[in-house]
């Protein structure tokens, strides 16, 4: 018989563990030549905001050793033409659609929360909260656990039907304090990381290699920083937990299942070889077979420390 | 899409002509578009880099022709006969072909930006939108070592004029030079591919002198499919000050004149 | 006339501006088959403590992508040791020796550094603040604004002739707080980063890699967030600084004095080339000559935004 | 040190020859030293990869035998005659010889593990602490493409005993099966390399019947020069329950007693 894959994240039914990660699929439809998105167990969609955004000039992204910095600055359609435009398409395909939203302010997220809770096609919701507060000075959301707390519980109290994902940024001295005060506030799951900050300089020129100075790393360079804190969140937390960070094959991926993670997600990957969750997925069953795990749910946090 | 290395000819000490065998590709690919190759399989570099397409057959071998800029590029150069690449595409907007000529068409390559022209001159005439002696090539570079496929042109019954800036081979000069006397005498429609300065010029004359241009532009990519965002350029917006456009499919050719350079 | 590269760390003049990093260079007696270290600005020691420490079990190290993480434990033969037996072996040599000292309570730190002020063929002290405060229920001194002060300003009291340098931990949420905080309390200077904490897993076996479980991951991985950290920090303190992280080569090494850095030091690329240093000092060299730049120092900092 | 590659012949499936001119390190090289070796000068791998020396020539050739472990043994087995590799060495402490061969001695080899086992086979016999046929190789493997070097052994006059775990070469079993009794029946000094299993299962025979044994042991290396005290083993402490000691630079190869499995 083969492996289990079905896992639950917070009510939100994925057939396989396998996401595509926010910003790194577009709105699905880019991939679509390349891959068949009925396999995976479901797509984060670009973040999305209220109103369209037009992101950061470019240099937008830089390569590093075995990463990426990328300031794109949250481009998006906003949530308008989302729904019209990109939805549809992504409704086509038997696969969990999750929608990464972000805003400038606590009013934003909730604006937005509040309209797509009520969009059947939408299997939940991911909180990117990276973004700077600009009421709170440009503090992050996500680096300061009262700040979190306060928007975890604006945008979960508007919710009536979508499961809440919060997704956590690396940067912090702490993540296990801002998991706690994510599961607090009311998030029903977590996904992590999201890209640790970091600037790169052409030396030539004396300038920044991206537009905006500073970007996000991402890609398998911070592989083991995003394990380490899947692991220390698994350990404090009881909720699901989506792992993800420079996931590049099917062992970078049982990691993180093993470290703790419930699913977990695709990014830099993907635009390296757009069929990488695909190619986990085989990989994920041919492991489960080997080590004879019946259920891919009983991996799920087994190190043996 | 692996596919094999046929031949990976040194032209001189800094180009090089990869052919592999790719038939979906070769058999799908338009003047102008790209392809994303991978170079190892490693994480070093991490991401694929972006090549025009310089020529394919219906046999499906593509052929890219290369310069070495950097670390992807000259691990790219050492690969034999046999090894197998990583490639992606056809990807991007090619050049938008009119259907008839009104006049005769120039193309206009700074050193490895000539990559791209080469097919396009083989359509414009195999479609006989023009014949051959209606289209210039205007091939620019440094020194005579940047200029290339001035044989392939040849072949295809192309006139071709070079300019180098240390004057090692045809006029002494940028290629702007000798642009901007034929648009004054007169008026065609430019199609360019070559440093982004080099586009700049380029798309100014052509405004100047009130001709339709083409630029074929370069823009660091991550994916490009369209779905990171990173490789865009403003452009003129409808609605608003400028948007933003991604190079890797929204072009990588775009009209010169919607460019905010 | 060849470039100027004389710099000057609080005090410490330095004949160039590269370092040999803590805890990768040995006692330096083991690169010295290697290469000549007459052309080093200077070595920092391994980290130093009162008594000698035998480290965590092994495997104490494992790859990754760009990177390396190691969990040694602060293995070291301690401070008597040291200076009967490794220390006579570097002081034959004419570089600068910096000895990077830890400890698990203030008093360890205070100790050990009054001990080493009277030590005259040392030219400096550097604080290794990763380390847990036992006495804090193991909160990093390096983490905590607070913890810090008290530390430093501890040692600082002590010394009468060695500058100080804090290194500092980059797993932190505000950088630059933790900076400002060093400096309040008595840093003559600041080196960042040191490791950011990481893992791996065998999946096979379903066991960490390593035997601590958790280790520090360096190497060209991380310089895109060392670099950032060191940008981010200069514009905020006065202080000189030693940049490091993820340095292979003369352009990684620029990257960081251009944004603001005053010395480097090369930690992960002495395993894989011991001559590491010499090319980067050679590629300094060429670098400045090539943009007409009389004096290292002027490049400090020089990054245009 | 940079080295060029004159042969890199494979073997069977899972083993490679890799043979280099490295002058300094075949002048200095001695039995049971190893060198690291960097399989690229990109950043993945990022770090150098232990070999033992396992021949050397006056003409500074020196040679490695490999098996295929994971990505950079693959790498390096894709390395072509005339490639440049950087190689740092010989490294560590070798096998300590005693000068003079009381009684036969015995060398112990786990598949690879048989790589120094073959220079301290020679030495012993150029030194003339002992005839060859004073010497036994056991050598152990999975099947019998795990059986290597026989040749060469067999070439110098020593005695080759093999056996693998399928029956394929040699006696079925594990080498400790066929140690076992040579040391009931006469206890010899023995020097033995290969899986830390098999290696804890040898020091254990040697201890029961108390004959002094050799072991060279492998560990996770990033320097390899006894700088980033990455590799350590548990060994006997005189003043303490046990000390750290660095396989790079105080080993590889340990007197088997002192080692805490
Ligand atoms: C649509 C498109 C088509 C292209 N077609 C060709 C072609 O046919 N032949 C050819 O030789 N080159 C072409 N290029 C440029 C080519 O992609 C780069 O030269 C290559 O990616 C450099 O890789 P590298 O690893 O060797 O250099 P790197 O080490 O990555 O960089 C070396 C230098 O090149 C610059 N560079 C890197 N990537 C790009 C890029 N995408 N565009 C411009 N500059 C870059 C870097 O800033 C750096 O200064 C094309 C680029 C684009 C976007
Ligand atoms: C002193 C010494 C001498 C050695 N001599 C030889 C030799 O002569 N011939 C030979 O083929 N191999 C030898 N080895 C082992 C060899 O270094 C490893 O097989 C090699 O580093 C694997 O590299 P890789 O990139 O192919 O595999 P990786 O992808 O790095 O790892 C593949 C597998 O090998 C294991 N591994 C990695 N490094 C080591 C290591 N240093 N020791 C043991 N297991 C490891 C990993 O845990 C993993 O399971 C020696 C090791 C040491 C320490
Ligand atoms: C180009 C790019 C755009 C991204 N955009 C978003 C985004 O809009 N919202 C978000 O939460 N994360 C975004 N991310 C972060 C990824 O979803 C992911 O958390 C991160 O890249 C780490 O995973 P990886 O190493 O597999 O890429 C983006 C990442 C990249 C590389
Ligand atoms: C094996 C190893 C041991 C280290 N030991 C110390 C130490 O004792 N004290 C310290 O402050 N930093 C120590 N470090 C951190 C380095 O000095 C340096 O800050 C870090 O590795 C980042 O630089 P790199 O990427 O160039 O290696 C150690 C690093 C490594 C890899
Ligand atoms: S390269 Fe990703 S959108 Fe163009
Ligand atoms: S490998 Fe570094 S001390 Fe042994």
């Amino acid at each position: 018989m083969p492996p289990q894959l079905n896992v639950n994240i917070a009510g939100i039914k994925l057939k396989n563990p396998v996401l595509a990660a926010s910003g790194t699929f577009g709105y699905g439809e880019e991939y679509s030549r390349w891959l068949d998105l009925n396999q995976l167990g479901g797509i984060v969609v670009k973040g999305l905001s209220l109103n369209p955004h037009q992101g950061n000039p470019p240099p937008r992204i830089v390569e590093t050793p075995a990463g990426m910095l990328n300031a794109i600055g949250l481009e998006n359609v906003g949530l308008k033409v989302f729904l019209e435009e990109k939805l549809p398409f992504l409704t086509r395909f038997d696969t969990a659609v999750i929608i990464n939203i972000w805003g400038k302010e606590v009013a934003d997220y909730v604006t937005i929360a509040k309209e797509l809770d009520s969009v059947r096609e939408i299997a939940g919701l991911e909180l990117n909260v990276s973004c700077p507060n600009i009421k709170k000075g440009g503090i992050s959301f996500g680096t300061n656990p009262d700040l979190l707390m306060e928007l975890v519980q604006a945008v979960r109290s508007q919710l009536t039907r979508l499961p809440l994902i919060v997704k956590l940024s690396p940067n912090v001295t702490d993540i296990v304090a801002i998991a706690i005060a994510a599961e607090k506030s009311g998030a029903d799951a977590l996904s992590l990381i999201n890209t640790l900050i970091g600037m790169a300089i052409d030396v030539k020129t004396r300038r920044p290699r991206l537009a905006n100075i500073t970007g996000g790393l991402s890609g398998p360079a911070i592989h083991p920083i995003a394990v380490r804190m899947v692991w220390q969140v698994a350990q404090a937390v009881k909720l699901p937990i989506i792992g993800l960070g420079g996931i590049m094959n099917s062992s970078d991926a049982l990691e993180f299942i093993i470290a703790g993670a419930r699913a977990v997600a695709v990014g830099t990957a993907n635009f390296i070889t757009p069929q990488t969750s695909i190619e986990i997925l085989n990989g994920l069953r041919q492991y489960l077979v080997e080590q004879k795990i019946e259920d891919v749910n009983e991996l799920v946090g087994s190190l043996a420390v | 899409m692996k596919c094999r290395v046929i031949t990976n000819k040194q032209l001189n000490p800094r180009y090089y002509k990869l052919t592999v065998l790719a038939k979906e590709i070769a058999d799908q690919a338009q003047p102008g578009q790209f392809v994303m190759l991978q170079v190892n399989s490693g994480f070093d570099p991490l991401l694929r880099r972006p090549f025009a397409i310089h020529r394919w057959w219906d046999g499906g071998e593509i052929e890219i022709l290369y310069q070495i800029a950097g670390k992807g590029t000259r691990l790219l150069s050492q690969l034999c006969a046999g090894a197998v690449v990583d490639i992606l595409g056809p990807l991007g907007k090619g050049f938008s072909l009119p259907l008839t000529g009104v006049r005769p068409f120039l193309l206009v390559a700074g050193s490895i930006g000539v990559a791209p022209l080469l097919p396009l001159a083989q359509d414009l005439i195999s479609k006989q939108v023009l014949t051959p002696n209606q289209i210039t090539l205007l091939a620019g570079g440094k020194s005579q070592a940047d200029i290339l496929a001035v044989q392939e042109f040849g072949d295809l019954g192309v006139r071709v004029k070079i300019c180098t800036e240390d004057g090692s081979f045809g006029q002494k000069g940028l290629v702007t030079d000798l642009l901007a006397p034929l648009l004054q005498t007169a008026p065609s429609p430019v199609f360019a591919c070559g440093p982004t300065g080099m586009l700049k010029a380029v798309a100014e004359l052509c405004r100047q002198y009130q001709t339709p241009c083409q630029v074929s532009l370069e823009a660091a990519m991550a994916c490009g499919v369209g779905a990171c965002q990173g490789c865009v350029v403003k452009t003129q917006a409808e609605h608003a000050d400028f948007k933003f456009q991604r190079v890797c499919c929204e072009g990588p050719v775009f009209e010169a004149e919607k460019v905010i350079w």
